[in-house]
């Protein structure tokens, strides 16, 4: 396994800027995902990491050795793609075992090494077959096995989860990191998916616009997004977004739904009077009968497998959605209430949209600096 | 574990930096083609002098004045307008009988097969031979074809030496060599097209002639656009064919620019006139060109966006 | 499409009877005319009833021709031979070098590649007049005039922008990431390009190669103005049997068909790539 | 060699015993004819050898550029005999005569040194004499260390003789005292008529004497026959349809091309009212009596017609008519010759010629070497060779025509042939007025006569296009 670093690397197209000084590293051995929406010049820097791309400034070191003038072959890199990229031509024997067809292998050496990684994959009975032959799922697998197959210290997988159906994503989503952890390789991983990327990602670097937004384990993306926009990405079904003006109680700072306080504890006393957008995850808000909460009218109730989504309207028409474990009683229609965990919500700064931390958040972090 | 590769090691010796390998792999097709520039330019030279052959001691720079002589000498309107409407006839014509042709062909069926190979049979034939083969067989005398017309009442049908039908013989052979071409081209568009928005509409009834019109046109386009480039640029430059035939008579009726220059300077050694007639004759293929693949490139990226 | 009626099919039928009849006819009957004596041939009104003879092909073969003033030596074989000599050559030459710049205009966008790829292409449609005639000129001054060598290089006016443009659009069909794929699996540009690329684009090389063929071995004024007697291609050669003691109509026929016979059989050899991958390359390009 | 027939062989070459004689007495010596000829062949070298050096040369190597054509393949049939007395090695190239031309053209212009001798018209000359392609060949002809006493240059017809010499000013007059011998006349081609008797019996005319009655004999075979038609000339969009037989009239008639001015310019000649009522007359005969396809018509269509029994009479050159009459043709040994004067007025025909001609590359590496080519080419000795054993008619030296064997082989097959030359070779001669232009002129000629003989111009309103368009490019190339 390598470490990797990037240092403020710079990509334009024409006049297009796809990354914009963009600096990251990657601990020997870790897992990092590389998290974005389509656009995010999430593949444009891993195809730079693989070197088919080059980048205009910036360095890219991988084991501490700076990359410029290394061709694509001499990185010792593993890559699959998110289309697969297969060779046609070639079986599927045969796409695992180029990256041991380097050098002088033997011809046994190769077998042993195709094999080992085919059982891995359970495709073992397939490795005859061309591409053209395989079913979605064994395509997706074979590209994994053509990128472990040469046991590279720097393994970069490009949403290989994207193209295959969601049951296979899911089998697979729980394979990986077992398959991911016996390689032993350090490994970038892109992803539009949260749930993948909170599965695999010892951290997630979610980029957008050609930076990346925020570093750090899932817990703390998810906790503590950085901003409107990554909390928004992170969490299904995603996090209901209501514009409000913090004001100052006896309690401590307080924002007000449907003439209903909800404190929020810890906020520093500088959000108040100022635009801010109140964060809160679906679970954070909960049908409750205790007197004193908001009244709403229930829309509508998606029951999804593992919970229960409500689409609730506030008195000002004010759209939330409600999440409940599945099997856990609440209102199908009608008017209904709900309470909300302060405590759980976010508060973003309507202008810049960035979270505003609590005070203990504050202190910690300016600890840490 | 395998090795770990270290930047020092290569899978090959060959190491080309990647910044030069585009230029070092494109240099020789273009070096072979400059070589093809110097006598493009020296044309150019000659395009702007008063230079036959059998006059050396005239020869002089008369700058435009081989051009502005074009612009009162009917020989060279004529030839102009008669190009042009060769190219438009035949490339017209091919298209809509390739077009029909493949359309017939279009499924595949084993005789499907069999005819779209035998059809490339005129493809194969060299133009002048093409034209060889028409005139033995337009002969007045002993030709198959003067004979059928005659049975059908022409009996005095006289192809390729009547101006009345001169253009019309000679367009014929042009269609029986290319017509295959745009057919091939068409055809394999054809049989290439996605089958589910067919399949759609016939479920939903749609008259085939919407189909036709509405589906299978548009979507053969690019096709089409390919096959009218090729044809239109060799079609205006026909040479082969029409001086085979009848060396741009009867009169002036088959002057193409290409006959006309040959004549020019082969019979006049009017070397001047010769090289102005081609630059002409460049310009409008470059412009031809240039508007036809710009156009198909758009196309092209729009239908790449789209897939 | 499935419920044709019964007019419908005989429609099409018969139109592509029709076809069939307008293409083929006149390669059938100078196939036929091949096998006639010049007097066969000469009557009125034509007949296709006739003892075939074999004469205008062993007069051809051997090269003896025999005529009203005599019996002539004619080269049509070594015309044949030239032909083949010479399309064969130029279009492994042109492959040689049009394949890796389609190559590198394909996968490397480079400053001006557009351009350089355009300007290529429009020699394609230059008229080769032309160029050809200050072209005899300077192959005078280099030594190239009469050189097969020089021939090929002036034959790469037809073959190499053809090659160049259609192998391109099929090396821009190819997926960028399985080549590199390959690349990142470790191999070097070169392996790649000869593992991945080459056998990808295959069908459309050989399309390309096949067509390229077709043009080079049906023209007719490279080599009529640049070389001698000795090195003209069959076009040229066909001409020889019009001679001042009469017009040998039976060797023409035989000799039109001997020209069109190996180019044939090419075709129907490659047919697969003919029909399929010349015409979806053409567009491709 | 027996000796008796050494001397008798001797005694011919120094002219005391005619061919005839010497064959006769050469049988009577038990040798037989054809190897007499061969016999002849090898003494005629040996005897050429003894008064000229012809071995300066020996070892050398040299390339032709040829037509496909029986004078070529006579030449090529005796090429040994060539090598064996100079000891030259000879290569050549033989081009189909549709491209031969332009590949001359193609060659001199870039000043190939491929090709040391070449076939070429008097007509061509005009160009590749001015544009300097071409030596003059007088510098050979007149010295007597390069040329062999035997080599007899006044034995050449000389009308023929003199349409191969110019003196490179437009207009000049052909064979002037001035002038270039710009090429060495081979063999050459009268524009005559040739017939088809048993045809002309079937409409129950005679052989036309004059154009009027060609007309009317032309249009009534036409009519009449069903098939054939009734006079072949040539079409094409090219000077060679004004070159054969309607140059050959219109001179009978007293017309001009073009008029040469006191001050050197050129003008258009051929809209004269007596040009115009000619031309008239001219596209009446090919309307009524001429081939369907006309206008495509070269010296080929025209010629295997006549050959094939498809038509009843040409105008064209006698030669084709030679060629038509034997081989492997349907009418060979059916057809016959008579001389035509198309002026009812004119006391003799006045044939336009075409000479097959030998002309020196002034790209040539070594050109004392080349003239001994030529010279041995055009000598007397191969003239004979080809016009008694190969097709070569019609030879251009008068000591060939005198020949016996010569004139029976023609008087035999050819009925009329011997009478029809020797009627008109008086009068035969280049009608045209050489000038840089020729092309152009006469292809313009030619494309007119298309478009009248189509009706798509009338005649007289066509002339004077024509003499405009004439007048306007000397204009332009600075000659008018």
């Amino acid at each position: 396994m390598k470490s990797l670093e990037l240092k403020n690397i710079v990509k334009r197209y024409k006049t297009h800027t796809v990354l914009d000084n963009l600096s990251l590293t990657v601990a020997e051995g870790e897992r990092l995902v590389l998290f974005g929406s389509s656009g995010a010049g999430k593949t444009v820097l891993l195809r730079m990491i693989a070197g088919v791309i080059e980048p205009d400034e910036g360095a890219i070191l991988i084991g501490g050795q700076d990359m410029r003038d290394v061709e694509a072959e001499d990185r010792g890199i593993g890559m699959a793609f998110q289309n697969f990229a297969l060779f046609p031509h070639m079986s599927a024997y045969d796409n695992i075992a180029s990256p041991l067809t380097v050098g002088k292998s033997s011809t046994s050496s190769i077998a042993d090494g195709v094999g080992k990684v085919a059982r891995l994959l359970k495709i073992d009975h397939v490795l005859s077959h061309h591409p053209k032959a395989l079913s979605n799922g064994q395509k997706q697998r074979t590209a994994l096995a053509r990128a472990l197959a040469g046991s590279p210290p720097l393994l970069l997988l490009d949403d290989p989860l994207r193209n295959v159906d969601a049951k296979l994503r899911f089998e697979m989503r729980l394979e990986l990191p077992r398959l991911l952890a016996a390689q032993g390789a350090t490994v970038v991983y892109v992803t539009q998916d949260y749930k993948e990327a909170m599965a695999l990602g010892d951290r997630i670097a979610v980029m957008a616009n050609g930076t990346i937004r925020q570093i750090g384990t899932p817990e703390v993306i998810y906790n503590a997004p950085a901003d409107i926009e990554i909390a928004r990405l992170f969490g299904d079904p995603t996090i209901n977004l209501l514009d409000v003006t913090p004001k100052s109680g006896p309690d401590g700072i307080y924002v007000e739904l449907s003439d209903v306080q909800i404190p929020l504890p810890g906020m520093p006393v500088s959000v108040v009077g100022k635009p801010c957008v109140l964060g809160l995850r679906p679970e954070a808000v909960t049908f409750t009968t205790v007197p004193g909460s908001i009244p709403v009218t229930v829309e509508a109730e998606t029951p999804l497998n593992e919970k229960t989504v409500t689409l609730v309207l506030t008195a000002r028409k004010r759209e939330i959605l409600v999440s409940r474990p599945a099997g856990t009683p609440g209102p199908a229609s009608g008017a209904a209430t709900i309470a909300v965990d302060g405590s759980a919500a976010f508060l973003f700064d309507k202008t810049t949209g960035a979270r505003i931390e609590s005070m203990a958040e504050y202190r910690t972090n300016g600890e840490a600096a | 574990m395998a090795s770990v590769t270290t930047p020092q090691k290569t899978a090959s010796g060959f190491k080309i930096s990647r910044r030069w390998l585009p230029y070092v792999l494109s240099l020789p097709a273009l070096l072979v083609c400059i070589g093809i520039l110097v006598p493009f330019f020296t044309a150019v030279v000659y395009s702007f002098q008063r230079y036959r052959l059998s006059q050396p001691w005239a020869r002089q720079f008369n700058w435009g004045e081989n051009y502005l002589n074009f612009l009162y000498d009917p020989a060279f309107w004529n030839t102009l307008k008669i190009s042009l409407i060769y190219a438009g006839v035949t490339v017209v014509l091919e298209l809509a009988l390739g077009l029909g042709i493949a359309l017939l062909l279009q499924k595949r069926t084993r005789i499907n097969n069999f005819v779209s190979i035998m059809l490339l049979m005129p493809l194969m034939t060299a133009p002048a031979l093409a034209a060889l083969m028409w005139k033995l067989m337009t002969n007045p005398g002993f030709g198959i074809l003067s004979y059928l017309a005659s049975l059908v009442g022409l009996q005095n049908f006289r192809w390729a030496s009547s101006p009345d039908t001169a253009l019309l013989t000679v367009v014929l052979v042009d269609i029986w060599v290319y017509t295959p071409f745009i057919m091939i081209l068409l055809l394999a568009g054809l049989r290439s097209l996605p089958t589910q928005p067919f399949e759609a509409a016939a479920l939903d009834g749609v008259p085939r002639s919407f189909v036709f019109f509405r589906i299978t046109l548009p979507m053969l386009t690019p096709y089409i656009l390919t096959a009218t480039l090729f044809r239109l640029l060799d079609s205006i430059q026909q040479f082969d064919i029409i001086y085979a035939m009848t060396q741009g008579g009867p009169g002036n009726t088959l002057t193409v620019f290409q006959v006309e220059a040959y004549l020019n300077f082969f019979q006049s050694t009017n070397v001047g006139r010769s090289a102005a007639l081609m630059i002409i004759l460049w310009a409008i293929t470059y412009i031809l060109s240039n508007i036809f693949i710009k156009n198909w490139l758009r196309l092209r990226e729009r239908a790449r966006g789209e897939a | 499409m499935e419920s044709t009626s019964l007019l419908e099919r005989i429609l099409r039928g018969v139109a592509l009877v029709l076809v069939v009849v307008f293409f083929m006819f006149p390669i059938l009957w100078i196939v036929l005319m091949s096998f006639q004596t010049n007097e066969t041939i000469l009557s009125v009104p034509p007949s296709v009833i006739f003892s075939p003879t074999l004469e205008n092909y062993q007069a051809l073969i051997t090269g003896k021709l025999t005529t009203a003033a005599g019996t002539l030596d004619i080269a049509f074989m070594r015309n044949l031979g030239n032909s083949v000599f010479l399309s064969t050559a130029s279009v492994l030459i042109a492959l040689l070098l049009g394949v890796p710049a389609a190559y590198a205009f394909a996968r490397h966008k480079f400053r001006g590649s557009e351009d350089i790829a355009f300007t290529l292409l429009s020699f394609r449609f230059a008229p080769p007049l032309l160029v050809l005639l200050p072209l005899s000129l300077y192959f005078q001054k280099l030594g190239l005039s009469d050189t097969y060598f020089g021939l090929i290089w002036v034959y790469q006016l037809i073959c190499l922008p053809l090659i160049l443009w259609i192998v391109r659009g099929y090396f821009e069909d190819i997926s960028a990431d399985v080549e590199y794929a390959y690349r990142i699996a470790g191999h070097s540009w070169f392996a790649t390009f000869r593992k991945i690329a080459l056998p990808l684009a295959g069908p459309g090389i050989a399309a390309a190669g096949l067509l390229a063929f077709i043009f080079a071995w049906n023209n007719f004024v490279f080599a009529l103005v640049l070389a001698s007697a000795d090195k003209q291609p069959v076009t040229v050669g066909a001409l020889a049997f019009v001679t001042a003691s009469g017009i040998q109509y039976g060797q023409i026929a035989a000799a039109i068909v001997l020209s069109i016979a190996p180019v044939l059989a090419l075709a129907i050899y490659a047919q697969r790539y003919l029909v399929e991958g010349l015409s979806l390359g053409a567009v491709k390009g | 060699m027996h000796e008796k027939e050494k001397d008798l062989i001797s005694a011919f070459m120094r002219g005391q015993v005619d061919r005839r004689g010497l064959l006769k007495g050469l049988s009577a010596l038990g040798v037989g004819l054809g190897a007499g000829g061969t016999l002849l062949n090898m003494m005629s070298t040996t005897a050429l050898a003894a008064d000229f050096d012809w071995k300066k040369h020996s070892g050398k190597k040299l390339k032709l550029l040829l037509n496909k054509h029986p004078y070529a393949d006579a030449m090529i049939a005796n090429l040994d005999s060539f090598k064996q007395l100079t000891g030259i090695e000879i290569a050549y190239d033989v081009f189909p005569e549709d491209v031969y031309f332009d590949k001359v053209t193609a060659a001199l212009s870039s000043g190939s040194t491929e090709y040391d001798a070449f076939m070429t018209g008097a007509y061509m000359t005009w160009t590749y004499g001015p544009a300097g392609w071409i030596a003059d060949l007088n510098e050979w002809i007149k010295d007597p260390t390069k040329t062999s006493p035997q080599y007899a240059w006044d034995d050449f017809l000389p009308g023929v003789k003199a349409s191969c010499a110019w003196n490179g000013q437009p207009g000049g007059a052909l064979g002037s005292d001035d002038a270039k011998q710009w090429c060495i006349p081979w063999g050459y081609e009268q524009n005559s008529m040739t017939y088809n008797p048993a045809l002309l019996e079937k409409v129950g005319a005679e052989v036309p004497k004059n154009l009027d009655q060609l007309i009317e004999t032309a249009g009534k075979a036409s009519k009449d026959l069903g098939g054939p038609y009734g006079i072949g000339v040539r079409g094409s969009r090219s000077w060679a349809t004004i070159h054969a037989g309607f140059l050959s009239a219109y001179s009978n008639y007293g017309q001009k091309d073009l008029t040469l001015s006191d001050d050197g310019k050129l003008a258009a000649a051929m809209n004269t009212a007596e040009s115009k009522a000619f031309h008239g007359k001219w596209v009446q005969m090919i309307q009524d009596g001429g081939p369907k396809d006309w206008s495509t018509y070269t010296w080929y269509q025209v010629a295997s017609d006549m050959g094939a029994g498809n038509s009843v009479m040409m105008y064209d050159a006698d030669i084709a008519g030679y060629f038509m009459n034997g081989g492997d043709n349907k009418m060979a040994g059916k057809l016959a010759y008579a001389p035509f004067a198309a002026n009812p007025e004119a006391k003799a025909p006045t044939p336009n010629i075409w000479i097959w001609s030998l002309a020196m590359s002034n790209f040539s590496k070594d050109k004392d070497a080349t003239w001994y080519f030529i010279q041995w080419a055009s000598g007397a000795e191969h003239a004979i060779f080809g016009a008694t054993k190969m097709d070569f008619v019609n030879p251009v030296r008068q000591s060939v025509w005198k020949d016996e064997i010569f004139r029976e082989k023609l008087n035999k097959g050819y009925p009329g042939y011997v009478n029809a030359h020797d009627t008109s070779a008086p009068g035969a001669r280049i009608y045209f007025t050489p000038q840089p232009l020729f092309f152009d002129v006469t292809t313009e000629w030619a494309a007119t006569l298309q478009r009248m003989v189509n009706k798509e111009v009338p005649v007289d309103e066509g002339l004077d296009m024509l003499a405009e368009s004439i007048n306007r490019q000397f204009k332009e190339a600075g000659l008018g």
